[in-house]
């Protein structure tokens, strides 16, 4: 036990990786606000989000110690980044999947509804009345 | 026809609540026999094992791989068979069949109106005709209510600014409770309606009629028979019990004390203001809930009924 | 301590040794790490929802948010995530005098970032840019542009907070390590700063993007 | 075994003395007996709420409460039986006192973040109970926009009361996954920790995975109230289906956080009262996992009429039934367990097989509600009502009553009146299906749940149910009588007063501060009733 806990107390990492990993993250940075002025379409999210998540992973394997420290951090690391993952696939699946058997839609009835007049209470008028069915 | 129900179901009387009747009663009965298993073990098992004297060392065993995996795999399938049982259904439940009658339905608090292709509408009483396929195209005007017809196996949510839909068929003429199923404030429990199922030929014959203009009626007879149909009565008594509302007895001509202090003469001004624009001028001692009627009465219909309460006298 | 061990003076009874002790508070603090992640998760969702149905009014939106300074603030995060890792490297090598340096630069880095985040809030305040029903601005084509603002300040707000949680727990560390209670064999509290330090980073990595990029 | 400690150590309970030792206690059986306080309260006060309720609904049409007042009554008994007591109730009044001693530990790893949970459950309480002083919340427990975004009641402290009991949550939660990580007695392994700890650590992944995310859902509904943020609000362009998403993340996962300890409650007392090794441990416990895992993906299905589209109603459904195999094992496996063993029939073995029961029949009801079609009848109707009353009370209540007859000695050292704890689990075992049965009926029948008035032909039914309530309540008075007056006048227990093999027996009853004199070293597994000759020692 002892033997084990001067080893863990004492994982010091040199002073150059920590400033690599530093400008590595500057880099990157630097690297998405640039990309972001070049137009892929749909790519775009798709860029900008591998760079954060490269960035993020630098940080969490060096900062953090993930890389050197127990296992069991990386393990509850993913296991959060994995149930985000579920909440935000899942809750998709119904966001972006309703109306698919229907040739009404039922999205909004009033896209930029701001229907509250001075009293909450009283959500008068642009529903019911309104016919046209928007997405 | 069946019309007595069953220990469980009401009466099911729609071409849809067959199918969920024998999907229910395949569970239930796959559940008794788990039940009266599980039980019955259990019985048995502390009468046969039960203590007399010292509890001496019991029996090491920590598994049987047979019985567990057996005991897995059953129900898994049974459950596996519910799944696509239930899901089919359920796709026949939403997919509307193209020949559908449209009719709009619109909640609020606390009443259902209903609007019909031919330009009727009906408030609380959705007429239909039988075996004929009735599309509902639904949404609210305040907050989520539920459209639950316990006997026809259907409900679907009414959603603020978003239509939902569904649809039914009903089997046989009568009248079924429509009830609200999502809670929606005071009036939830009140917010019921009648489904008046009636055949082709009463159907046409009641479209003819153009519920809801009062053609032939005096203005009093007319606000009268709005006051029913239009669900006034959910907060308004006419015997003069304070309900969600004040009551209308006698309420005509006299001076009312307003929320906001200071008071009104309760005058043709102030009730057509009162349904139109109902957080203008609250009565001490109620709540600013009621909805406007803008758009749901007519002027002549908003006449009939000033009529109607001006009739009221103490 | 009134246990039978003798134990060095930073060891709670109810541990056998410094070890387990320092092993269960990064457990700890990376359960509460895990939580935190939830916590903002709750919010990508909203965005991802919402930027889903509306992808026209997002990118409109996002055009208000100022590039320029979203890339300092996130330059001065990650200057920031690299002092106070240098500062427990500092304190494991037993240089306490570098450990206070470093985390003051990390407590001064901190500060920047709300003074920039300061000053964009104001100017968005100053044009009517508000959450909800509080919007006035007029110039976003698109349903809803508040939603994209309501979400904005939620987002950027919660993180804001966030970093005020760290400022404050890396003046707890500082104090202490000025108290002289911390060594190169007892370090733990200034660590779990840091993890803090860094998720907060961590959570800018993203959102920067998301909001000013991508938008 | 030790048996003869207990007349030369001190404990927990008298030393330190006065009011201040117990508010700034560091001690978890204190901080679980404080707990304990809190939720006993808690129950009270939501029991006499469900009986005004169910005295309300004993006839049609207005008695005894106006419609307004009813709507609070059920939103106040839903909230505070949800969030002040079944979730902190067995893992952190139970769990708290249990788990160190279970572990042959000194304490949880953080017991300063241990009192801090505390207090922060009775800030969260102060919350709830304020906000009953300012015009109660009427939203239902759930809180759904747009209603709750509508209504004039005090919405916001009621939210944020939940939102800071979230937190008190958390905290439980993050200290015992570390305590049973970090502080195992040494040779206790993995696969001897008594399955009560296996269920309170898949517990406890949940409350930290889970609650978070009502944090959020809280604080965007405060932010929706206060400025209209448009994210949950339909008038401002917001989703209200968005938000039951967002609650159910979190809320039914929590359905388990309440049912899981309850289930590790019920493996300790079937494997010690049938004095037997527990039948299939692993499945036991892998199966916790399980339903902790899948319970995340399941949360679609309190929302299969909600205008969710279809495709997210089949994922989900299909999801659903795989959630009930792991706790059809269970079941079984209890059953097992009796099969040869020496069966004795105290007190909290009745509550035991009053749990396996009521539980069976509130997962088999479950599956009426997981088939998508049979749903669409039943969803909000009283047939919900009576299937989650047989979950959480027939499971996680009588679970939790087991649980606290098993351990009352050990917390307090006194022994409780046999025959009359007998004669309150007869009542409250009756009492509860004259109540709910009744209620799946109503359900099938139409009977639409949180109404204030109702149509005449339900009128028979309701009267049966309000009159199982009374019986209820009656059941419950008396265990109250006898447990405060066994604290005074009570028979002295001895250590091991059950003949159970787990670690907090060894010790005297109640144990002394630090639990154990010695370090206790894991010699043998958690049942191995088959191999250790232990006596009872009342």
């Amino acid at each position: 036990m002892t033997a084990e806990s001067a080893e863990h107390t004492k994982h010091i990492l040199p002073l150059r990786l920590y400033l690599a990993v530093g400008g590595a993250l500057i880099v990157l940075t630097a690297v998405t606000v640039a990309v972001s002025f070049l137009h892929f379409g749909g790519w775009n999210v798709v860029v900008a989000l591998s760079i954060a998540a490269i960035k993020a992973t630098l940080v969490a394997m060096f900062f953090m110690h993930l890389k050197y420290d127990n296992k069991l951090y990386l393990f509850i690391f993913i296991v959060a980044v994995l149930f985000l993952a579920v909440f935000i696939v899942f809750t998709m699946f119904d966001t972006m999947t309703r109306d698919q058997i229907y040739d009404v839609k039922a999205g909004p009835i009033t896209p930029d509804a701001t229907i509250y007049q001075s009293n909450p209470a009283d959500t008068s008028g642009t529903v019911a009345d309104s016919t046209s069915v928007h997405r | 026809m069946d019309t007595t129900g069953t220990l469980f179901m009401p009466p099911g009387q729609s071409t849809l609540s067959g199918e969920v009747d024998s999907l229910f009663y395949f569970i239930f009965y796959m559940s008794v026999f788990f039940f009266v298993l599980i039980v019955a073990g259990t019985i048995i098992f502390v009468y046969r094992y039960r203590r007399r004297g010292k509890a001496g060392l019991t029996s090491g065993v920590s598994h049987n791989t047979t019985l567990e995996v057996t005991w897995t795999v059953i129900p898994l399938i049974l459950v596996l068979i519910i799944f696509v049982w239930g899901f089919k259904t359920y796709m026949r439940m939403n997919v509307v069949p193209k020949d559908a009658i449209e009719i709009k339905v619109t909640g609020q608090k606390w009443f259902w109106s209903f609007d019909y292709p031919e330009g009727a509408t009906t408030v609380n009483e959705l007429v239909v005709p039988v075996d004929k396929p009735i599309k509902l195209l639904m949404s609210s005007k305040d907050v989520i209510h539920s459209f639950f017809v316990p006997a026809f196996r259907m409900k679907m949510d009414v959603l603020p600014n978003r239509y939902t839909i569904t649809w039914f068929e009903a089997i046989g003429a009568g009248n079924y409770d429509l009830l609200c199923a999502e809670y929606c404030g005071k009036g939830h429990s009140e917010m019921l309606g009648k489904v008046k199922v009636v055949s082709d030929r009463e159907y046409a014959e009641w479209l003819e009629k153009g519920p809801g203009t009062g053609e032939g009626l005096n203005p009093v007879d007319f606000g009268a028979q709005l006051y029913k149909s239009k669900a006034c009565f959910t907060c308004h008594s006419v015997d003069g019990t304070p309900n969600i509302g004040p009551s209308f007895k006698g309420v005509y001509g006299h001076k009312a004390s307003l929320e906001k202090g200071g008071e009104t003469a309760v005058d043709e001004n102030y009730l057509r203001e009162s349904i139109l624009d109902p957080q203008a001028k609250i009565v001490a001692g109620y709540q600013p809930v009621m909805p406007t009627y803008q758009g749901v009465l007519k002027d002549k219909q908003i006449d009939a009924l000033i009529a109607y309460i001006k009739s009221l006298k103490e | 301590m009134t246990d039978a061990h003798s134990h060095q003076p930073y060891v709670a009874h109810h541990f056998t040794d410094a070890f387990q002790q320092r092993e269960a508070a990064k457990l700890g603090v990376w359960i509460f790490l895990l939580t935190e992640i939830l916590l903002f998760g709750g919010l990508f969702v909203a965005y991802s929802v919402f930027r889903a149905w509306n992808p026209d009014m997002f990118h409109n939106a996002h055009k208000f948010l100022d590039v320029r300074m979203g890339t300092l603030n996130t330059v001065v995060l990650i200057t920031s995530s690299v002092t106070v890792a240098l500062a427990i490297r500092a304190i494991q090598l037993g240089r306490k005098k570098q450990t206070i340096g470093l985390l003051v630069a990390t407590l001064v880095l901190a500060g920047v970032f709300l003074v920039v985040k300061y000053f964009e809030y104001s100017h968005k305040f100053h044009l009517g840019q508000l959450p909800g029903k509080y919007y006035t601005f007029t110039g976003v084509e698109g349903s809803n542009p508040h939603v994209f603002f309501s979400i904005y300040f939620a987002m950027t707000g919660l993180h804001g907070i966030h970093v005020l949680a760290g400022m404050a727990v890396i003046s707890w560390a500082l104090i202490n390590t000025m108290k002289g209670k911390y060594s190169s064999e007892y370090f733990t509290p200034i660590e779990m700063a840091g993890l803090y330090w860094h998720l907060v980073d961590m959570i800018w990595i993203f959102l920067f993007p998301l909001f000013y990029l991508v938008g | 075994m030790n048996n003869n400690e207990t007349a030369n150590s001190i404990s927990f309970l008298s030393e330190p003395k006065g009011l201040k030792s117990w508010l700034f206690t560091l001690d978890h059986k204190r901080i679980g007996i404080l707990y304990l306080g809190g939720i006993m309260f808690s129950f009270i006060l939501g029991g006499v709420f469900a009986m005004l309720i169910r005295l309300e609904l004993l006839r049609p049409g207005p008695d005894l409460v106006s419609a307004d007042t009813y709507n609070q009554l059920f939103t106040l008994h839903g909230a505070v039986m949800i969030f002040l007591f079944i979730i902190p109730g067995v893992p952190a009044a139970l769990g708290n006192f249990v788990l160190p001693l279970m572990l042959g530990a000194k304490d949880v790893a953080f017991p300063r973040l241990n009192l801090a949970s505390w207090y922060i459950y009775v800030v969260g309480a102060a919350f709830a109970l304020y906000s009953l002083h300012s015009g109660a919340v009427d939203t239902g427990w759930t809180f759904y926009t747009p209603y709750s975004v509508q209504t004039q009641t005090s919405v916001v402290s009621m939210t944020l009361a939940a939102f800071i009991l979230g937190f008190s949550s958390i905290f439980t939660g993050l200290n015992f996954i570390v305590t049973i990580h970090k502080l195992r007695a040494p040779g206790q392994t993995w696969f001897k920790l008594p399955l009560f700890v296996w269920a309170l650590y898949a517990t406890a992944i949940i409350q930290v995975l889970a609650t978070p995310v009502l944090g959020i859902t809280l604080l965007l509904l405060i932010l929706e109230r206060l400025f209209g943020i448009g994210i949950f609000d339909p008038a401002m362009g917001g989703d209200p289906v968005l938000y039951q998403h967002f609650f159910w993340f979190y809320s039914h996962p929590a359905v388990y956080i309440m049912i899981l300890p309850g289930m590790g409650i019920i493996s300790e007392l079937i494997s010690v009262f049938s004095h037997k090794k527990i039948f299939g441990y692993k499945a036991i416990a892998f199966s916790s996992f399980g339903i902790a895992l899948v319970s995340f993906l399941v949360w679609g299905h309190h929302m299969f009429v909600s205008g969710q589209s279809e495709i997210a109603a089949m994922i989900f459904s299909f999801l659903t039934f795989l959630v009930g195999i792991p706790s059809g094992i269970k079941v079984f496996n209890w059953l097992s367990t009796m099969y040869k063993g020496s069966i004795s029939l105290e007190t909290p073995m009745l509550y035991a097989l009053s749990f396996l029961v009521l539980f069976t029949i509130g997962g088999l009801t479950g599956i009426f509600l997981g088939a998508l079609s049979v749903d669409v009848h039943l969803h909000d109707t009283y047939f919900v009502v009576a299937h989650f009353h047989y979950v959480m009370m027939g499971g996680t209540v009588m679970a939790f009553l087991g649980g606290l007859h098993y351990w009352w000695p050990k917390m307090f050292g006194k022994l409780y009146s046999s025959l009359w704890s007998k004669i309150s689990v007869a009542l409250i075992f009756i009492g509860f299906n004259v109540t709910f049965f009744s209620q799946f009926i109503l359900g099938t029948k139409g009977m639409p749940r949180r109404y204030y008035n109702y149509l005449d032909q339900f009128q028979p039914l309701h009267a049966f149910s309000t009159v199982g309530s009374w019986i209820l309540g009656l059941g419950f008075l008396i265990m109250f009588v006898y447990l405060i007056h066994s604290l005074f006048r009570g028979r002295r227990s001895g250590p091991n007063p059950w003949g159970a093999l787990t670690f907090e027996w060894t010790t005297p009853s109640p144990p002394p501060t630090y639990n154990f004199k010695e370090t206790p070293r894991l010699t043998h597994g958690p049942y191995d009733f088959d191999k250790i000759a232990v006596e009872e020692t009342k």
